[in-house]
């Protein structure tokens, strides 16, 4: 066990499952990860860049990904804009690329799961809620984006990034992933058997291709079994609850503490931590609402993963949103709100029906 | 609850975050759980710095900010004020006496005044105070012993400040003997 | 050429670039500090009004002015509130550049 | 088709390069990008890089040869070859990286890519096919187009006043200290084909031994996207990119040279062809 | 009446609505538009540039707007993905940048409407039919964008950028916006009073600053307000329609007129046409819903919209998607779905609860 | 504070530049981005073009300042400005616009809008505050980090096989034909702000007479992202950025001027400096 | 040096390329069109296997031979199923650059 | 239907899109609501190039691509197989009578086999049959006369290109006079 700060567990964790490169550019509070992979990787024979911008980290990592590497990319909100191009298309490349989101707040949960860029990609959206679910997410990100040759994105914060604890990084065993043919290393050039790792569609002259319209279809299919296949969630005090709490991430970790210690004092309230953000837990959500009288849901935004809870809900009970915008005054995310007083009092007063109290206000610049 | 809470406050340039770091560091090499947590103002003097620290016996649940704390360790009272009303009633609290001012009610809370930055100048370190704090506050929670509080300053400390370590322990020494010869406050 | 600054000492940051700016070398830090806790420059008898120290503070803290012809600057020495400007110099200079 | 049997007749050059699927491709007639393709892909099957040689294609007309060079080859997205090349040759060191852009995808889309790419002395190869038009888009003006050059956004040639000047990218990249090779060639007569297959070589070379970032530009026809006949490409392109775009080897083992030295070396060697036609050959020995 | 394509139309529109700026980088069939423009602002005392690339036309179309002039900007895919920080802080910033969005089909739904940048932003988002809907919405586009002080995208396609009709662009008089006290000159430089347009929510010093987080609660404000204020939909054969559909653009009219032959045909059937994207008419999809038997979605892409019509339906009725994704050879999104007869096909036969026939496959590259 | 009372005392300079709303700012101790502040601050308002002045600013430390300014300002996201001040210039060709930017923002994130800008020869200023590091994300390596300077990434100094070479990024501007001025300043002593300040009138008067694209980089110090104390800055500076992003004027009236000229006009300056520093005073006549 | 030159007149986009390109001159445009629609080079006597018409064409419609000593190539002329190579030179010429 | 739709299809270089546009905006200078729309394979000489025209009295519902049509002009018939099934029956079919081998079912539709490359080039302009079937499509259809279709290719022709339109006028006439003296098929 060693005191880490999340950036480093998560560092270490890639490391652990194999990823040999990185490339990234600084934007608080990704700025860590990138140091501690810049620091790592060369150690472990891999390779980091500190890459010009974010629209070049993210063609570096495509190119490391074309090598059959485990690569990996991240950003915080404008950089992971930046990069919404290369995401859409590195789906379309069918390319295992797993990226940090280090975003503050939680106010990228729609460009993370209905994909910012164009068209109809999916990522797989991985939620840890603190350093250990971390360690074992990143390390299951790798896997599941070889497993279904997809991006994979783990969603993090300012705490994620910046809290230390005690942790053990602990390589996991997976399953075997497929093989990785596609990969080029050159040595099918001149053979008539070259390999060209596109997202177009298009296969090398002289073998059959998809064409755009099949390819694209194929990758939907691809996303349908994924969605069938691949749902992580944590529910907790269902039975018989009146109320249940939807929240995911580190906040998500704040609701479960309190929600802890309401049902101690004897209130019915249960909690649904969505762990993959998409593929959406629809289903363990329709089946808290099912005999609960309300759904709350709590996340630091102006609501968004509310959308999803609704989905799933589909009218089954009301669904009230109790989480707001907070953010201290730099606007890393951090604010008043991401406490276990409002949060209790906000849970609260939607369990007994009372109007919600005023969100909190930051007052510190930090 | 079997996990201890901490929050420290005080200013830039104080040592704050050093000490916090020292304090989970030692409780890590302990075998204790650990959840720490650092806000602070960045380069500027003078600004806020604060930590929060979390350590328990297993896993933790507690969420990295705090609430409500068992203790906290304010090294000065120029932004305490948000912070005095997270303090439980009972709280352990120790005040750095050179710089901290600000009234705690030592009915309701159980209120050590350190005089830190008195005695680190007296070891001919006008800047150490927040090590003669944590060794006070290891003393006074119990949450980490002198050795593994040594091994986890020294742990803390980097590579291109090493020549500080020595000063740092006996610091450390000095806060840990005060407090234990004062008792803990009730 | 002869001349004095104000200095506002509580903006000051003690980056102590002005002190090596300085070519007559009449700045020195103080052993105080100010309200943000930085030690900050004092002046010393000598000044010629040449705002190197002016041109150099990164924080905005030197207000520098000139005797054209020589005479005591006793008055401005005394001027500004909260200034901590040094003794006015005795040495006359040759006209310098300077701006209204 | 098959070779002619008398012994006695030899057979000059190839019909095809060797690293292409097909014969046929899209692209239009008197379009200058094939007889560029082929200087590359000959280059590297003659330097016997051919099993580990891996490139990176942009977005342009020439991304159709994506699917028909018989190449391991990521497809990059607008602009991005040159950090998706950067993360190949990062994972694979031993291979032969390069790129092929247009002035559009390289120029316009992509400028910063290539340029923090060179400094960074990557030691990759990038080709640019540069005809000062977004060909595949129908012909519009890009930041290569020189002064006077027709394009769909500047029919009456481009004006410094509107559209203001070129960016003479070899020059650019020359100025770079982490660029250690950067040659114009170009494809208006079969000499400068030749020439700029030599540039491939080189370019091919020394980043087979480790040197650094190399670039070679080819200047290249795009009648259509002129609205010039096919027959009139060569001389309106010697005429408008090549008298503003200098051919020859800009930057040698880290040296750059002079527009002047370009221009004699560009003069003797137009000569040299000329007589090396005249004498009925120019394809040179295999190396 | 002049024969038009949509994309010159387009243009006439802009400028008879004031637009003075335009910046644009080529991307198919995004391109038409910008020539179009290229040729006739700077005729109409405006400005086009031909943009080195699309963050570059977007920046330049963020300076325009600063100086208080309406300007536009566009892209197709992969352009607009690039924007899309952009987009996003334009947002923050308030200021009223059109977007001409001309798609390759109907994959850009969620990019367009839960915004593909960071953040809690929204855009309004306009989606003609035709283009003669394209003439009025290019106009209240920029209308909108004034009022709101927000971004407004014009959702087109490749249809709408090409075909041509007769068409008059007649000005569309609209009530006054709000004056652009804001918009910067220069003038106020020196005064103490000088003005800054930024996405930060920061204003001069000395001046009261709202801070970024009451910055970020304000617009999330603002965009309640639209919701609530600038829903637009058309409907048809709603009373006592058994099966409603609901699509959009182009594809809308292809089902409005499909609908209208099968109504003629005495089948009840009914259509719901959003018009704005966002706010998405729930309202109405939620009325039409009430006593139906069954909703059915039809998208050219692999169903986004579905998610916005299943929250106004709520649970009121089944609803099912009956699009899917269908090209051209190069991806531009016109492909053998968009047709009148395989439509009308999917419609009977989730009107007759019958199973969908299979998805028509795109044969011809162009 | 008031002002000294005696007559016969003569203001020299400002404590505070005009066009600033207050003396407080947030910059480390020994920063040199206030020092390039004061100098475009005190040009614009000598010039007399307060009125008709607006900013663009970047996204870094200097990012502050877009509230302090006395200046209609937009605040531009990371890498952007020069684009976004294009806009605004195309609708206020009678205004003086400029953009200040760092060398992250500008010759990391946004290299090719400030390239791209240049070339067309838009009639703006861009105004660089090269410190060699992202100051405001805790002093990473930039593309101009010159070799051996120490940064966050690069503790032990940049290292050429490892990082790559540097960007010199006003003598690349320099030879793009739509950059009519090129200009390197810096602020490591009072001399070179003086100098520095002269340039940035230089190039808006330029601007304002509609001459092109005008360019002023200017070295600051960074004590903060180097790991050095305030007071080596300077120093530290002339000896790592200094002699490598060579101080001069780079290109003026359209002409790009060689190294050996720019290094003997240093020396005269300096001396030049010394000797009116020791006569008492540096502070330039108001124009 | 004399030589020949074989004609895939079916992949020939009719760009006239070569017709300059050939220093003899012996290159000119049919007037048929292929299957493309497109007129296409044909040989007349006088080529000297320079290749340069290969080199100049952008759909690799040229072989191109070389006879190192005077010979008749009316093999080579005939060789070639959808060829359609002209007349074989008589003049022979130096031993120019070749390859394998 | 009071909209009358037209699929025309032939092959790059015929000058299809050339006679799609004459007519459209023939039929806008007669005051009618047009919607047009080309599909063309780019600057490929050789590959297919359609067009879809739709007029009518009133504004129009039909959406620009057409599952069935009223008329069709076949300038060629290599990519025809795919829109022969889009033809109503009864619709009228006018076809190049050089270039288009595929048989039509005369007792289906109304068929006019139009010798329009022969007649263009007896005007002297080999590649003028679009303008001859443009004519003979007006009068055998009636949705334009001819002073409006003469209209509507000055406007069609581009600046650089105003040499052609006096022979494009002649084609017109010849088509649109042979077409009528042949009447419309039945
Ligand atoms: C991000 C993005 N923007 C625009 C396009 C559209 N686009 C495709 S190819 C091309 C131009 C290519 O020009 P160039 O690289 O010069 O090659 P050429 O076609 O002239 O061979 C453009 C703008 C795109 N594919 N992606
Ligand atoms: C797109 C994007 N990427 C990254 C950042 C994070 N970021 C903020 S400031 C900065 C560096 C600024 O460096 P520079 O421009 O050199 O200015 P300095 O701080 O040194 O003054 C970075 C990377 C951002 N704001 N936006
Ligand atoms: S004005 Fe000149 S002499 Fe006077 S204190 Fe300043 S630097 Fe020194
Ligand atoms: S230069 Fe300015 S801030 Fe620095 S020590 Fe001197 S007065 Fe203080
Ligand atoms: S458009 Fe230009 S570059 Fe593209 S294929 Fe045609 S000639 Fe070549
Ligand atoms: S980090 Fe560097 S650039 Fe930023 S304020 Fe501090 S010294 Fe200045």
């Amino acid at each position: 066990m060693r005191l880490m700060e999340g950036s480093e567990a998560m560092a270490e964790a890639a490391i652990a499952a194999g990823c040999r490169f990185f490339a990234g550019y600084p934007m608080t509070p990704f700025t860590e990860l990138h140091e501690h992979f810049a620091r790592r990787l060369p150690e472990s024979g891999g390779v980091c860049i500190n890459a010009e911008s974010e629209l070049e980290a993210v063609g570096m990592s495509w190119g490391a990904l074309a090598t059959g590497a485990r690569a990996a990319t991240g950003s915080t909100g404008q950089g992971l804009s930046l990069m919404q191009e290369s995401f859409s298309e590195i789906t379309l490349a069918e390319l295992p690329l797993v990226i940090f989101n280090m975003a503050r707040g939680q106010q990228d949960y729609f460009q993370s799961t209905r994909g910012g860029g164009h068209g109809d990609y999916r990522q797989i959206v991985l939620a840890p809620m603190d350093i250990g679910e971390a360690v074992e997410h990143t390390q299951l990100a790798f896997h599941l984006a070889d497993t279904w040759r997809t991006p994979v994105l783990i969603y993090g914060d300012y705490l994620l990034a910046h809290v230390q604890e005690a942790v053990d990084v602990t390589p996991i065993e997976f399953p075997p992933v497929p093989p990785k043919d596609w990969a080029l290393d050159g040595s099918l050039t001149g053979t008539g058997r070259s390999r060209i790792v596109s997202p177009l569609g298009f296969d090398k002259h002289g073998r059959p291709s998809e064409g755009i319209e099949n390819h694209l279809r194929a990758i939907v299919a691809k996303q349908e079994r994924i969605t069938a296949e691949e749902v992580r969630v944590e529910t907790g005090y269902l039975e018989d609850a009146e109320t249940v709490i939807v929240a995911f991430g580190p906040p998500g970790k704040f609701v479960r503490y309190v929600v802890a210690a309401l049902r101690a004092e004897g209130e019915k309230i249960g909690y649904v931590r969505p762990i993959t953000l998409w593929p959406f837990p629809y289903d363990a959500v329709a089946a808290a609402s099912e005999g609960a009288d309300r759904v709350g849901v709590f996340e630091i935004c102006a609501g968004q993963m509310i959308d999803d809870v609704r989905l799933g809900v589909l009218g089954r009970a009301p669904v009230a949103f109790i989480g707001g915008i907070s953010t201290d005054g730099s606007g890393f995310g951090v604010g008043p709100l991401l406490d276990v007083e409002p949060i209790r009092a906000r849970i609260l007063a939607l369990h007994r029906g009372e109007p919600l109290p005023p969100l909190p206000h930051n007052e510190r610049h930090f | 609850m079997s996990e201890q809470e901490l929050l420290l406050t005080g200013i830039g340039g104080q040592g704050v975050q050093l000490c916090a770091q020292v304090l989970a560091r030692g409780a890590v090499i302990e075998g204790k759980h650990v959840m720490l947590f650092g806000v602070y103002g960045g380069a500027m003097r003078g600004m806020n710095t604060d930590a929060t620290l979390v350590v328990g016996d297993g896993p933790l649940l507690s969420p990295p900010l705090l609430s409500h704390t068992g203790s906290a360790i304010g090294m000065h009272d120029k932004f305490w004020r948000p912070l005095a009303p997270k303090l439980r009633d009972g709280a352990l609290v120790l005040l750095n006496d050179d710089t901290f001012d600000t009234p705690v009610d030592p009915n309701r809370y159980r209120v050590l005044r350190v005089p830190a930055t008195e005695r680190a100048s007296e070891l001919g370190h006008a800047l150490g105070g927040s090590m003669v704090m944590a060794g006070a506050y290891a003393a006074a929670s119990g949450i980490v012993g002198i050795d593994a509080l040594l091994a986890g300053m020294r742990e803390s400390v980097p590579s291109y400040r090493t020549q500080h370590i020595e000063a740092n322990e006996r610091m450390l020494r000095d806060g840990f003997e005060w407090a234990t010869s004062q008792g803990v406050p009730a | 050429m002869s001349g004095t600054v104000t200095i506002d000492v509580d903006v000051c940051k003690g980056c102590e670039l002005c002190i090596s700016a300085c070519p007559p070398r009449v700045l020195s830090m103080s052993q105080p500090v100010n309200r943000l806790g930085y030690r900050y420059p004092e002046l010393a008898p000598g000044c010629t009004g040449c705002a190197a120290c002016q041109l150099i503070c990164p924080d905005f803290v030197f207000e520098v002015f000139r005797a054209p012809r020589a005479k005591s600057g006793a008055e401005a020495a005394r001027a500004g509130s909260r200034s901590d400007s040094g003794a006015w110099p005795e040495r006359p200079g040759p006209q310098g550049q300077e701006r209204e | 088709m098959t070779q002619p049997t008398d012994v006695q007749l030899r057979q000059v050059g190839h019909k095809l390069p060797e690293l292409l699927l097909t014969q046929e491709h899209h692209m239009c007639p008197g379009c200058g990008e094939p007889l560029a393709l082929r200087g590359y892909l000959e280059a590297i099957s003659e330097l016997g890089l051919t099993s580990r040689t891996i490139a990176v294609a942009g977005i342009g007309c020439y991304t159709s040869f994506s699917m028909t060079m018989d190449i391991d080859l990521v497809q990059a997205l607008h602009g991005r070859a040159p950090s998706v090349a950067t993360g190949v040759k990062r994972m694979r060191p031993d291979s032969i990286v390069f790129t092929i852009q247009g002035d559009g995808d390289m120029v316009n889309e992509g400028l910063q890519e290539v340029l923090h790419t060179a400094a960074r002395g990557e030691n990759i190869t990038c080709i640019l096919l540069n005809n000062g038009v977004f060909g595949e888009t129908g012909g519009h003006m890009t930041s290569t187009t020189v002064l006077g050059q027709r394009t769909k956004s500047s029919l009456d040639g481009r004006d410094a006043a509107y559209h203001g000047y070129p960016i003479l990218i070899g020059d650019l990249i020359a100025q770079l200290q982490g660029a250690v090779y950067v040659a114009r060639g170009s494809v208006h007569n079969a000499g400068a084909v030749a020439r700029t297959k030599r540039m491939f070589k080189r370019a091919f070379e020394i980043q087979d031994q480790g040197g650094g970032f190399t670039f070679v530009e080819v200047l290249t026809m795009c009648p259509t996207g002129w609205f010039v006949p096919t027959l009139d490409g060569p001389e309106y392109m010697t005429e408008t990119l090549g008298s503003v775009h200098i051919m020859g080897e800009l930057k040698v083992d880290g040296v750059v040279r002079s527009t002047e030295e370009l221009h004699a070396e560009n003069v003797r060697k137009s000569a040299e062809v000329e007589q090396a036609l005249a004498h009925g050959g120019i394809v040179e020995h295999q190396e």
